[in-house]
């Protein structure tokens, strides 16, 4: 493995962070500005921002997919 | 190889009519004391038959298939490698299916009626359960009871209250039994056919003296019933 | 003495009771420097188990290899020392065969002393009045057996699948041989802390423990909840390796559907525990918040609801039943064909009905809450979801009578164990029907009726079962046969007592005897069947009775036994008895099904005989002398 | 052990990632019953006396810890020992931050709302076992940056440091379902 591969995984961490961030804050607007019925809003954000966690920080892929 | 099959059936056949006869004849269950009670024992009837039958089946095929299938001293062949049969696993997989199924079902009516409320005014009980001791509430007529009292074929509607642990109200003539939880209400129906005493005896553990907690429970008829709520109210 | 003080059980039980008096006396210094008064039982003694278990698995050396690989240093090999006394025993050693034995062993002894505490605690009921307990004491020998008698089940079951599983898929050990080892010495703290519950006040609240009445009960039950908390650890921990062991570890050509249904009934078991001790976990652990912390879980009045601990307490008591009887019946599956010589009946679908019994058995947990006020209409559908467990269930019994049907049976112990828990099991079955259907268990909950239907399921499909097991394998374990006229005799003393101790039982469930109560009313006239099941109760015992002289007699000078006594085709079968130290030097090749008996030319796998001159022999440690 | 291993032809590291998400799957369910019970509790409530800038500013420290333990998680599959330490460190940093965070939010809860309430008694106890799988976290990553002082992290040798940064992802995840059910539901 050679470190010319590191530099577009690191960048890839800063867009995820980003879309977690956002998602994070849309929460919170979202939580604090309606003040009823909002919970299945929130839940489908929360799946939402789960799972790129999951997917590229976790790398849920590699339990099938060993070479990665 | 008919021979077996044909003394496996007869055989299974004699087990469950002896069993059933057991059932019926063995006196299984105390006194039927409540409306509610008749449909339960009906319910419990079918479903010990039916398993009555299944296990003589079973047993019957367990038993014969040991004594007639035995290994003779000497042989160390191994059987007719049979590996399966789809047929037959589609049929022993669908037929208890069906037969829990409708089971579940008639469970589900006869649950239906009982919680279905009676024309007609029902009596309120409030039945308060603490450690160890149960108290009746009659808010209808504005007393209190150590005992519950209820008229004969009235049905009753117990308020199920507790002040401290989870108590439960069993009176086993009348079968049904239910929860009185901390923090809630609970209902339950009772509709009594015999009069006579009973005993209401608390089904959940509650403590050190759970085993005690009994109160007395009569069913009377309605002119001494009328005459007990005078007598209570002075 | 030297070798009695490197014991690793001797030096952590040091550590750990220095531990907790540390623990204990810091937390009451805390207390008396913030102005309470210094001893307050609960925070006290939970303190003290929180220092005091670290510090007693630091003692037995469960954290050692953690510890140096932390630090960067290599690590031995797992089970690479040479070292055969009996001392292995009684320390932290990573080899599955060694773990399973004292899983098994652990859990013997826990079943005999719960089963103690159950015949004195009968003897009480054998008649109206009250004898010779208090009613506390009666309160706390029945629930001490209830959760004791559980645990018990859950080592063994661990144990049977720790010894079993391994050597079955032709693997050279479980895949976390440490974290194994840290699984099973967990649990003895746990005996420990269950052992202390009777002296240290006890409990009244039963097994399940039900708030409100649990946040008030005495210390024991603390103790109750952290030895419940340790076995469950130990248990999601060792689903974790079996699961990962069995998704991995398989030797070449062994795909799902070639793996022995022993190994798949510990595949759907792992998965249980995996998913729901965590559900158990948390419920207890409210439980000792409330009580020491004083949250209000279960508390009407500060906002709790009692209903919670009996929903998150079931999702995981309903499942785990199946964690108890899934391994018994896998026994089953693995006995009934090597005594009939016939292949298993219909193997795909028995091996996906264990499958099928877990899944559905996360489902119904509400059938325990009939009568506990859940919403009304809630009752349907678990009805439902609860009457279906019947279909893989009957699928298991019908294709183990198919397979017995023309085959060549032989009753030997193993197979007259078994045959047993099948009638068992399946009384068992048909008595939980009514239980199941909500206008029958209306009347029957709570009574002896479902004493004698769960005392059905778990000895049919656990104790049963389980003997069935030690009878079959312990040639494998040990390198000597059982004693075949004990083992008959055990067996005659142990069906008779069964039935005679629990179908009164139904009986009396029905007449008005409710469950856990020191003494009834004499007017119901049930004292004469009281008397026949405590009577009853004690052939039981004698038959345990028998079989301990048996283990121990059969252990010491048994007969030695060849690899393959029963002419199995499973692979632990091909290997010597006992197996060598890392099971398969070389990897078998598995070409077939496991149960290919009578089927021309069928092999299951081919194994490179073990036989280095180096390889010594497992099993109990004792060097092989002839 | 590896030549063992070899011999057999396992993949230790897939063995290890199996068991990690098992343990990982399995600890989900201790939060879903800690979910479970916030609503069968108390619904949809919440009290007014959140402090919500907080718990927006630590739901976004976590989120950053996250990004540092996957960029030492890269470094360390790269071989770069410095990266991997210096991302590590900060991961730790900002695992304690949270941790503050909660600290203050925990000294207010007790002042409105106390654990002997209805909300207090679900909010300290998800919190609390929240914070306990953060310290736990904490801990696995020092394991890891202990062990890095003797054992040099690079290509085909990264398990340790993979397995608690994933642990640390999971932590992570936890708090997305946590921070919204206890703060923002209405």
């Amino acid at each position: 493995m050679h470190k010319s591969g590191m530099k577009p995984k690191l960048r890839l961490g800063f867009v995820v962070f980003g879309v977690l961030v956002a998602i994070e804050v849309a929460e919170y607007v979202l939580g604090t500005s309606i003040q009823k019925g909002v919970w299945p809003f929130l839940a489908v954000l929360a799946v939402i921002g789960a799972w790129p966690i999951v997917n590229y920080f976790m790398h849920i892929k590699q339990l099938w997919r060993p070479e990665e | 190889m008919r021979k077996h099959w044909i003394a496996v059936i007869a055989l299974t056949i004699v087990g469950a009519a002896l069993l059933a006869l057991l059932f019926l004849k063995v006196p299984l269950v105390p006194a039927q004391a409540a409306k509610q009670a008749a449909q339960i024992d009906t319910l419990l009837t079918v479903q010990l038959a039916l398993g009555g039958a299944i296990f003589a089946l079973v047993m019957v095929f367990l038993v014969y298939s040991v004594i007639a299938f035995r290994r003779r001293p000497g042989d160390t062949d191994d059987g007719p490698p049979t590996e399966g049969n789809a047929a037959l696993e589609t049929v022993w997989t669908i037929i208890p299916l069906a037969l829990v199924l409708s089971l579940a079902t008639y469970g589900g009516i006869v649950l239906r009626d009982m919680l279905r409320p009676p024309p007609g005014q029902e009596l309120v009980v409030k039945v308060n359960a603490m450690q160890f001791a149960w108290l009746f509430e009659y808010p209808q007529y504005g007393f209190t009871s150590p005992q519950l009292r209820m008229p004969v074929d009235q049905p009753v509607l117990l308020r199920l209250a507790s002040r401290d642990v989870i108590h439960s109200f069993w009176v086993p003539e009348f079968r049904v039994k239910m929860d009185a939880v901390p923090g809630m209400e609970k209902h339950l129906r009772i509709t009594p056919t015999v009069i006579g005493n009973y005993q209401v005896q608390c089904a959940e553990l509650c403590g050190l003296l759970h085993w005690a907690m009994r109160a007395p429970v009569s069913v009377v008829d309605g002119a001494a019933f009328q005459q007990w709520i005078a007598e209570q109210r002075k | 003495m030297r070798t009695l003080l490197s014991l690793g059980l001797l030096k952590g039980v040091i550590a750990g009771l220095a531990g907790t008096a540390v623990g204990m006396a810091l937390t009451m210094v805390v207390r008396s420097a913030l102005g309470y008064p210094a001893w307050q039982p609960d925070q006290v003694t939970l303190a003290g188990t929180l220092v005091g278990i670290p510090a007693y698995l630091a003692g037995v050396g469960a954290f050692s290899a953690w510890w140096g690989w932390v630090l960067g240093k290599g690590i031995e090999e797992p089970g690479g020392h040479h070292f055969w006394g009996w001392t292995r025993y009684f320390g932290a050693d990573p080899n599955h065969k060694v773990i399973g034995i004292q899983y098994m062993a652990t859990s013997l002894v826990v079943i005999a002393v719960a089963g103690i505490y159950q015949l004195i605690a009968r003897l009480e009921t054998s008649q109206p009045g009250l004898q010779f307990l208090s009613p506390d004491t009666y309160n706390s020998l029945m629930s001490l057996h209830g959760i004791m008698m559980l645990g018990a089940v859950l080592l063994g079951v661990s144990g049977m699948i720790n010894y079993l599983v391994p050597l079955m898929i032709g693997a050279r050990d479980m895949a976390f041989p440490r974290l194994n080892a840290f699984s099973y010495w967990i649990t003895v703290p746990a005996v420990f802390l269950l052992l202390f519950a009777l002296p240290a006040g006890g409990f009244d609240t039963g097994w399940t423990g039900y708030p409100p009445l649990s946040t008030k009960a005495p210390l024991g039950m603390q103790l109750m909840i952290l030895a419940f908390y340790l076995v469950g650890w130990s248990s999601i921990l060792g689903g974790v390796n079996f699961l990962a062991t069995i998704m991995k570890m398989r030797a070449p050509g062994m795909g799902l559907f070639r793996m022995p249904i022993f190994v798949w009934t510990a595949l759907a078991t792992a998965f249980l525990q995996i998913v729901f001790t965590q559900f158990v976990g948390i419920a207890f652990l409210m439980v000792l918040l409330q009580r020491v912390l004083g949250l209000g879980f279960f508390d009407p009045a500060k906002g709790g609801n009692v209903l919670l601990f009996q929903h998150l307490f079931w999702l995981y008591s309903h499942p785990a039943v199946y964690i108890f009887v899934l391994p018994g019946l896998g026994v089953i599956s693995e006995i009934v064909p090597v005594f009939s010589r016939k292949p298993l009946f219909g193997y795909r679908l028995v091996a996906l009905s264990s499958f099928g019994i877990a899944l559905q058995g996360a489902i119904v947990w509400g059938h325990h809450m009939f009568t506990a006020g859940i919403e009304e209409w809630l009752r349907i559908p678990f009805m439902v979801t609860t009457m279906l467990v019947a279909v893989p269930t009957g699928v298991k019994i019908f294709s183990w009578l198919a397979t017995m049907w023309h085959g060549k049976i032989s009753l030997d112990t193993p197979m007259l164990f078994a045959l047993t828990a099948i009638a068992v099991f399946l009384v068992g079955g048909l008595t939980g029907i009514p239980n199941g259907i909500v206008p029958t268990d209306l009347y029957i909950h709570d009574t002896y009726w479902v004493v004698a239907h769960f005392h059905h399921t778990l000895f049919g499909g656990f104790v049963f079962p389980a003997m069935a097991a030690i009878y079959f394998w312990f040639p494998k374990v040990t390198g000597r046969l059982l004693n075949r006229g004990l083992g008959k005799l055990h067996w005659a003393l142990m069906t008779v007592g069964f039935f005679v101790t629990y179908e009164p039982m139904f009986w009396l469930g029905l007449n008005g005897m409710r469950r856990r109560i020191a003494d009834y009313d004499p007017a119901l006239g049930l004292g004469p069947m009281n008397t026949v099941v405590s009577v009853a109760a004690y052939v039981i015992a004698l038959s345990m009775l028998v079989f301990f002289v048996n283990l121990v007699a059969s252990a010491w000078r048994g007969t030695r036994a060849p690899a393959n006594p029963w002419r199995s085709r499973t692979l632990e079968w091909q290997l010597s008895s006992p197996p060598p130290e890392h099971n398969f030097p070389t990897p078998p090749q598995v070409l077939g099904s496991p149960y290919g008996f009578g089927i021309p030319g069928s092999v299951h796998a081919v194994v490179t005989p073990a036989g280095g001159a180096g390889e010594e022999k497992g099993g109990l440690g004792r060097v092989s002398s002839g | 052990m590896a030549a063992a291993a070899k011999t057999r032809g396992e993949d230790r590291v897939a063995i290890y990632r199996l068991g990690l998400w098992l343990f990982m799957g399995s600890e989900s369910f201790l939060f879903l019953a800690l979910l479970f019970s916030r609503f069968y509790l108390q619904g949809v409530q919440r009290p007014a006396e959140l402090n919500q800038p907080l718990g927006l500013v630590i739901s976004i420290v976590l989120l950053l810890s996250s990004l540092s333990a996957y960029r030492g998680e890269t470094c360390a599959v790269y071989g770069d020992q410095a990266g991997f330490r210096r991302n590590i460190l900060v991961t730790i940093g900002l695992g304690f931050l949270f941790l503050v965070g909660v600290g203050i939010e925990w000294s207010e809860g007790f002042h409105f709302f106390p654990p002997s309430t209805g909300f207090g008694t679900v909010f300290f106890t998800l919190t609390g076992f929240h914070a306990f799988h953060v310290l736990t976290g904490v801990l696995a990553l020092a394991a890891v940056l202990v062990r890095g002082r003797k054992v040099q992290y690079g290509p085909g040798s990264y398990w340790a440091v993979e397995g608690a940064v994933k642990y640390w992802h999971f932590v992570d995840v936890a708090w997305v379902f946590i921070y919204p059910t206890l703060y923002l539901v209405s």
